[in-house]
């Protein structure tokens, strides 16, 4: 367990060398220029050339490449040009609402999911089920989001659109509000929390629920006319029991697979609705950053983002191993002996 | 099944999110920004989006009057100009004191302006031709520049013109760089409001600030949340829980909206600009003159900007200048078309800056235009930044599409910063000696008839010579709760400017 | 439970009232829209403590029978059934679900098919066994079934566990409820030999020493007559034969009773010529033999991961030569045969081949050798290119192939899955003799397929090799095949060859202990009390 | 299993869904031809709702919906083709060679390919076009950069998988030659799983290339895509309903037959 962790890690460090490594490359090779959007339009070109040097942007690419890495070991991440802070800083700030609308989304997703996949087993090849899931998998996501904004706010009243609060000046221990309302013993806070969160994680959720949804059901269905299934049934146990006791467990590699893949999809999502749902994440964060070619900060939320990933799908391949002890996590290579 | 017990759900919270929602004091003004505040530092910030809240809470020696381009004195009473045309004068008002209680005396605009001018910050060169900046007493202020520049006082008065910092934030934030990084997010002024909320991604927030010298504002509080999409702006514009959306407001939806909510426009100096590279199809004299046939904003402003725009007379915005003869597009169509058939086949590139929906609205209409007399054109998006390294590019686009947008409302900003040789945004590096000749002649002259003349006339030389071609001024046009008076927008100032310190609800 | 008083005047005939009885029993199951009777008024009955075998061929019917007595008729086939099943006195048929979990639970319980797929992989022993509470009543039936260390099985995943291990779990599962009857569906056709024999052994002590009745589901009549008391021979979904095993055996009633005896080979089968399944046969001719070696191996080890699983193995076949290498699964058999044909590298010793044509291989599970996507001619003709052989050559050559195995010419552009297993043996076969090798390999060829089957199978390879001259490896596990298909015999045991010598001989006299078990697991036509 | 007994299994609705993907592709190609109106030119009043004179209404400048959708779905499905199509090819070819040659060729390239599927796609995708500049080539060199480590990944493990198949072995155990043996023995058997994946990734493709619109990094405006079409007129919902929902909905159909598609390949494959 310790050395599987130990190499996860090694290979986690790798893939953030590339991803960090990948981004700068494409700097080399865009014309975009930071300085500019640091000292603004109209900066005659002496004050752009200082600005240049100030940032180290004169140099070739691999001594920036060079200084980025020396300066990304120490825990520096640069300073952002849109808002001059530390990108490490500003991580910090805006990550909690990220990682809240994110976990509420997988959450929300993967009930949903479930819920989908008991529908799809309780109307087997049923076209309605199977068109409606499909249709609401296909939707471009910020129509999806607008949508929701439209009938659930804005037409019934039912639950806020925007923003993540409407207390002002509340703020806990983990930048989590649900969590730290509840922490603080603050239900009116919680409540309030969760109502502002619940649209957005939906929207979010929506695709994750579909197609874990449906890889679940398919791989239930497999598994469930699988002869140890049987052997239960032989054994007395009622439908319900087997699925519940022996079925999910061994279906639950695939959808698990899919979940890993869709957290990969969901950055992209959390971008268009944090932008939607005026959410100050990171992903709100990321979109600004791109109207200012802010190259540090995109660097480093897409760091940011890569790590989550990569320790989310650690945590799949956990999750999978946990399910079915014959998925060992040494992943071997060499091939059944005899 | 699914969607009914959510509405159970949702009724059950709704209930109580009506009863959990504050309700809202009269005294609030809510107005959301698309963007956050980068900096709040008014040295180094020049985003659109901050500029009301910078400018409500900080104050300069001049500004323009709401509504004109007229310089009226804000911290400042009055001025002189030196015979020499090189020193300018201020004296001070009195009773002013910042936020923390300071009183304002003319060390601490000193000190300001030394910090603007050397500071290396991104709006240093604003003062970049001044050559002292003393306090000859202390309700005294004496500026010296290093050459005549009739201008000048229009840089002051610009929405990113030099503003008062408090001294007490240099004795105690100053560090390493001029307290630059405790201005981001804090600021003593002596605006009419303080900054008391910065969060940013979330939003901001200015309280009035009751000591203020000037009238007193009728909002006690002003909160700007960050709501960066359009379409979310408007949804809550019409719930009522915003009171104005500043800048963007679909034009097309403006004849129709809800009898809560009405607009008010003003002009402004967004000009929408053409800038051509040398050596396409358009050096060919009757190619140019079939392309401006079809691309004639007469033929499609309306569908755009509806009643919020007019035709640009000239390359320097409506507000600014009133030229003697206004530039004039061809009208023949068919002409246009035996021209271009004449001629061959002609594709056209036509990049835009970015994304933003007008752009791409009008660079749509234009493709269709020209489509119409046969020529092909197609749109491209630049990549952040590109549009300022396309000098000698040989694949940059053959014309740019842009908004030319100067500090201040003075011919010369306009000029230097697009047409001269040495311009910053003179995007294709194209060149006229004998036009800038006459920009410099210009420069220099304080008769305002004689020196309007001049740029009108190296105006029209840079748009006969094919360099840039002027479409249409748009409107500043805010749309608000019914009964939002006295916004005090300024043609000079970026759209959406709404000043907090005279906005008020009609009685 | 609720018809418990329907029927008791019919059964009152019987001397005790049955565990099971079934009567006039009809099921119908559709497959892709279409319905097929599978079962036609079958009724029989077993008594407490009674062992009775359903004997039958594969597709007669028999693993349906077995469903339906546990209520587990697949739900999407849309079973249609008429007739009447009673279990204890209670009737299944129409019975509600939650009735039938009942029986299921504490009646009736069923030892699978297949010990490899019959556990569920994700939980361990113990938890799928019983569940907590009952942890510790699992670990002493694990005890009773023969199962050395039964804690660490209880807490093992089944996929730690070798196929005996699990074939007990599974006995030991079933018989922890002490059901009135107990179901065993071929449960032994996965297992060695020696397997085999100890995990019958345990199925009827325990069903004696609990008292519960068997209905034991097989194909090998030698297995079935070893065990039970009573024989229902099942032919086409119809009972065609009833009745104590002693006189089933003395006098076979039903022809298909008669064709299943024929098929049936022992260590007392006639190795002169072909076994009689197919009705009559002359002795075979003498093979074309001489002394040049087709395959020789001196001194041959592999190692694969940490296990040697051949140890110093010295072989050598001469041209027509038979030789078939017997041992249990493990044993090494399966490596060294990929050793002979150059599959695999040893890491020592020598391998010599003589003959410009590899040696072929015909193996285990003849459906899963053939390339799913590809015609079964398109196969065989594969290895007729590179020959310089123009198309009508080849048409020629492929034709004698496929008249040589018996396979009918129109079959030539039918997938494999369109064949029946017989016919893909037969497939497999005509291409590894399309271009003769001067040696064939054969891997198992007979152990996953009925009795039937695999007498037809052992008749054609020894055929084939007689007539075209090759020589023969065949690995088996059985060594009453070895005996007949092989002019030598070598027993291998943790990969090294223990005992070898003429077929005849080696059984006569066995020199090691592990041979005389070998020949001691084979089942005989005798019943064993 | 052949693509013969794979059409034979597959129900009517799905085998519909087949043809219906043959039939939307023949559409992209054929669009130009097949729209009533030049989808370029301002052929009527703008905010026209859907009429008869034009089915799907006019745009904010006046030019003809249906017209503008059709060429949406020339725009739309050939990239999301391409991207697959190139993907699927690149994909597989570093695929078999990883899983036919297994040993250290495999381990290098599994290591390559494992890099690329574990940097989260999208976030990076988004990233190249910010940098390159928004416009199609450039989307469709983003998103091509990592969707073939995907193919990679299905043809390395369906290749393993029928590499120690009985069958594989048997084939190989005659000494055919290694060309046919890989050409005919394993690529025809690697094919389904591949064409599942290819028709189910058509929706990601299509939604992440309308994601990249709505943040400001899609095709440049009179391009008619779907997804573009779509974020670019998402202020008007409320006001001119058909302008966002018509493209969106064109979306959701494209999706729908590539999905149904896929299903159906799949279930044909699993033998349902």
């Amino acid at each position: 367990m310790l050395a599987y962790l130990l190499r996860r890690l090694i290979g986690l460090v790798a893939v953030l060398l590339a991803m960090a490594f990948l981004i700068f490359a494409l700097q080399g090779i865009i014309p975009a220029d930071p300085a500019r959007a640091i000292a603004g339009v109209a900066a005659p070109v002496e004050v752009l050339e200082a600005v240049r040097d100030k940032l180290g942007l004169s140099d070739p690419v691999p001594v920036q490449y060079g200084r980025f890495l020396g300066r990304v070991v120490q825990g520096d991440l640069g300073t952002s040009i849109r808002t001059r802070q530390p990108v490490l800083a500003d991580i910090q700030k805006y990550l909690p609402a990220s990682l809240e609308l994110g976990l509420a989304a997988l959450l929300i997703g993967t009930a949903l999911a479930g819920l989908f996949a008991l529908v799809h087993r309780r109307f087997p090849g049923s076209a309605v089920v199977r068109l409606t899931l499909i249709t609401a998998g296909s939707t471009p996501i910020f129509l999806t989001a607008l949508l929701l904004v439209y009938f659930v706010w804005f037409r019934l009243g039912w639950l806020p659109g925007a923003g993540r609060l409407s207390h002002r000046g509340f703020s806990g221990p983990t930048g989590l509000n649900l969590i730290d309302g509840l922490l603080a013993v603050r239900p009116d806070i919680a409540l309030d929390a969760l109502q502002h969160l619940l649209l957005p994680a939906l929207a979010v959720a929506l695709p994750i629920a579909v197609a874990v949804g449906r890889s679940l059901g398919a791989s239930l269905h497999e598994v469930m006319r699988r002869p140890y299934i049987r052997t239960m049934r032989g054994k007395g146990l009622s439908e319900g029991e087997a699925l519940w006791r022996h079925g999910l467990r061994n279906a639950a590699s695939a959808p698990l697979a899919m979940l890993g893949l869709q957290i990969g999809l969901m950055f992209g999502n959390l971008m268009v609705v944090e932008r939607i749902f005026a959410w100050p994440g990171l992903g709100l964060y990321m979109v600004q950053s791109f109207a200012s070619a802010d190259l540090p900060a995109i660097l480093g939320v897409s760091l940011a983002f890569g790590s989550i990933y990569i320790v989310a799908n650690i945590g799949i391949e956990m999750a999978q191993s946990l399910a079915d002890p014959r998925i060992g996590l040494s992943r071997s290579r060499a091939g059944a002996a005899d | 099944m699914i969607s009914k017990a959510f509405s159970r759900l949702g009724g059950a919270l709704a209930v109580l999110t009506l009863v959990l929602t504050p309700a809202m004091a009269e005294e609030v003004l809510r107005v959301p920004l698309s963007v956050d505040i980068g900096t709040f530092d008014p040295d180094n910030g020049f985003e659109i989006g901050a500029m009301s809240a910078i400018d409500n809470v900080y104050e300069g020696l001049v500004e323009y009057a709401p509504g004109s381009t007229e310089i009226v004195g804000q911290l400042a009473e009055r001025w002189e100009v030196g015979a020499d045309e090189l020193s300018y004068t201020f004296h001070l008002r009195d009773g002013v004191s910042f936020h923390d209680g300071t009183p304002l005396d003319a060390a601490a605009v000193v000190q300001s302006f030394e910090r603007r001018r050397t500071g290396e910050l991104a709006l240093s060169y604003f003062l970049g031709n001044v050559t002292d900046i003393a306090a000859s007493d202390p309700a005294t202020v004496v500026i010296t520049l290093g050459h005549k520049q009739p201008s000048f006082i229009h840089v002051l008065a610009s929405a990113w013109g030099p503003k008062v910092i408090s001294p007490k934030v240099f004795a105690e934030h100053a560090g390493s760089d001029l307290a630059a990084s405790w201005l981001n997010e804090h600021a003593v002024g002596t605006g009419p409001f303080t900054l008391t909320e910065f969060k940013r991604g979330e939003g901001y927030a200015l309280k009035r600030n009751d000591a203020y010298w000037g009238a007193k504002p009728f909002f006690e509080e002003i909160r700007l949340p960050v709501v960066p999409d359009l379409s979310q702006q408007i949804l809550q514009l019409q719930a009522g829980e915003l009171d104005a959306v500043p800048d963007g407001y679909p034009v097309a939806q403006l004849a129709g909206l809800p009898a809560t909510l009405e607009v008010s426009a003003a002009p402004n100096m967004t000009q929408f600009q053409i800038y051509t590279k040398p050596g396409t199809a358009m050096d060919d004299a009757a190619v140019r003159s079939a392309v401006l046939t079809a691309i004639n904003p007469a033929l499609w402003m309306k569908d755009i900007f509806g009643d919020y725009a007019e035709l640009s007379k000239s390359l320097y915005q409506n507000a600014m200048l009133d030229p003697a003869v206004p530039v004039s597009f061809p009208t023949d169509l068919e002409a246009a078309k035996a021209a271009i058939a004449a001629h061959g086949p002609v594709q056209l590139r036509i990049g835009v800056q970015s994304e933003v929906v007008s752009y791409a609205r009008i660079a749509e209409l234009m493709v269709a235009q020209l489509a119409t007399i046969g020529v092909k054109a197609s749109v491209e998006v630049l990549p952040l930044g590109a549009a300022y390294v396309m000098k000698g590019d040989a694949k940059a686009p053959d014309m740019l599409l842009t908004i030319a947008n100067p500090d201040a409302a003075h011919p010369e900003s306009q000029a230097k910063t697009y047409f001269t040789t040495d311009a910053v945004l003179n995007f294709y590096g194209r060149s006229l000696p004998e036009a800038d000749a006459l920009v410099n002649e210009a420069g220099l002259m304080t008769d305002v008839a004689a020196r309007d003349a001049l740029y009108e006339q190296a105006g029209h030389m840079y748009f006969d010579a094919g360099y840039a071609i002027p479409l249409v001024d748009a409107d500043d046009v805010v749309v608000h709760a019914k009964g939002l008076v006295d916004l005090g927008l300024r043609p000079a100032f970026p759209q959406g400017n709404i000043d907090y310190g005279t906005a008020r609800w009609a009685p | 439970m609720a018809r418990r008083g329907g029927r008791r005047d019919q059964r009152l005939t019987m001397a005790a009232a049955p565990v099971l009885a079934v009567r006039d029993l009809s099921v119908a199951l559709s497959r892709n829209g279409r319905s097929s009777r599978v079962l036609e008024a079958v009724s029989f009955a077993v008594a407490p403590h009674e062992i009775v075998a359903l004997v039958g061929a594969s597709g007669s019917g028999k693993s349906t029978l077995g469903l339906a007595i546990q209520g587990l008729l697949p739900r999407d086939a849309r079973p249609e059934i008429s007739g009447s099943i009673c279990v204890a006195e209670a009737e299944l048929v129409g019975a509600a679900e939650p009735a039938l979990r009942q029986i299921r639970r504490s009646l009736v319980r069923v030892v699978p098919q297949d010990p490899l797929s019959g556990l569920d992989p994700t939980m361990t022993i113990g938890r799928q066994m019983a569940g907590k509470a009952r942890e510790r009543e699992a670990i002493a039936w694990l005890r009773r079934t023969g199962i050395a260390d039964p804690e660490r099985v209880a807490r093992s995943y089944p996929h730690r566990l070798s196929g005996g291990q699990r074939q007990r779990v599974l006995i030991a599962m079933a018989m922890l409820a002490r059901p009135r009857l107990l179901i065993a569906d071929e449960p032994t056709t996965a297992l060695d030999v020696l397997t085999q024999a100890q995990v019958l052994e345990t199925l009827r002590g325990l069903t004696r020493a609990e008292g519960s009745a068997l209905l034991f589901i097989t194909h090998d009549l030698a297995v079935a007559t070893s065990l039970a008391d009573r024989v229902v021979v099942l032919e086409a979904g119809q009972v065609v034969e009833i009745g104590p095993v002693g006189a089933m055996l003395a006098a076979p009633q039903a022809a298909a009773t008669r064709r299943l005896l024929a098929a049936r080979y022992d260590l007392g089968s006639d190795r002169n010529r072909p076994l009689p399944a197919e009705g009559a046969s002359v002795a075979w001719p003498a093979a074309r033999r001489d002394a040049s070696k087709v395959l020789e191996l001196v001194g041959v080890s592999k190692t694969l991961g940490r296990r040697q699983v051949v140890h110093q193995v010295d072989l050598s076949i001469e041209a027509g030569e038979s030789v078939a290498v017997v041992g249990e699964s493990g044993a090494g058999k399966s490596t060294l045969l990929r050793i002979a044909a150059g599959l695999t590298k040893p890491d020592a010793g020598t391998v010599t081949r003589l003959g410009e044509t590899r040696p072929q291989i015909v193996f285990q599970d003849p459906v899963a050798a053939l390339t799913p996507w590809l015609s079964v001619g398109e196969q065989v003709a594969d290895r007729l290119r590179g020959l310089g052989l123009n198309t009508a050559e080849r048409r020629r050559r492929l034709g004698e192939a496929f008249a040589m195995v018996g396979l009918p010419e129109s079959l030539m552009a039918a997938l494999p899955g369109e064949l029946s297993v017989g016919q893909c043996q037969r497939a497999v076969l005509a291409r590894a003799i399309v271009v003769p090798p001067r040696l064939l390999l054969c891997d198992e060829p007979a152990s996953a397929i009925d009795m039937p089957l695999a007498a037809a199978m052992l008749n054609l390879i020894g055929a084939l090799r007689r007539r075209l001259g090759m020589a023969l490896l065949f690995v088996t596990h059985d060594i009453a095949a070895a005996r007949l298909i092989g002019d030598r015999i070598a027993v291998m045991q943790d990969g090294a060859v223990i005992e070898a010598g003429e077929a005849e001989a080696l059984i006569a006299r066995p020199a090691t202990a592990h041979t005389r078990a070998l020949v001691a697991a084979i089942p005989r036509f005798e019943t064993a009390r | 299993m052949t693509w013969r007994e794979l059409l034979r299994r597959t129900g009517w609705v799905d085998g519909l869904a087949v043809v219906a993907v043959l039939l939307v592709t023949l559409l992209a190609l054929a669009a130009p031809w097949l729209a009533p109106f030049d989808p370029q030119l301002r052929v009527a009043p703008a905010f026209l709702p859907p009429s008869a004179s034009h089915w799907f209404g006019t745009d904010e400048i006046g030019r003809d919906m249906f017209s503008r959708v059709l060429l949406g779905v020339q725009g739309t499905w050939l990239p999301a083709l391409a991207v697959i199509g190139v993907s699927m090819v690149v994909g597989s070819c570093i695929g078999l060679v990883s899983g036919y040659f297994g040993g250290w060729v495999d381990m290098v390239l599994q290591r390559a390919t494992d890099l690329f599927l574990i940097l989260p796609s999208v976030l990076v995708a988004l990233a190249v076009t910010a940098t390159l500049g928004p416009g199609l080539i450039n989307t469709m060199l983003a998103l091509m950069l990592f969707w073939w480590s995907w193919y990679a990944r299905i043809t390395r493990d369906e290749v393993r998988r029928l590499v120690a198949r009985p069958h594989f072995e048997a084939a190989r155990a005659t000494g055919i030659h290694p060309a046919r043996l890989i050409l005919r023995h394993l690529l025809p058997g690697v094919m389904p799983a591949l064409a599942v994946a290819a028709t189910l990734d058509v929706v990601n493709v299509v939604l992440i290339m309308s994601l990249l619109s709505f943040l400001g990094l899609g095709q440049p405006a009179p391009a008619a895509e779907l997804g573009a079409m779509t974020a670019r007129s998402l202020d008007s919902l409320v006001a001119y309903w058909w302008l966002p929902v018509i493209p969106a909905a064109a979306i959701m159909l494209i999706c729908l037959v590539a999905n149904l598609a896929g299903d159906a390949l799949r279930s044909s494959l699993r033998g349902s």
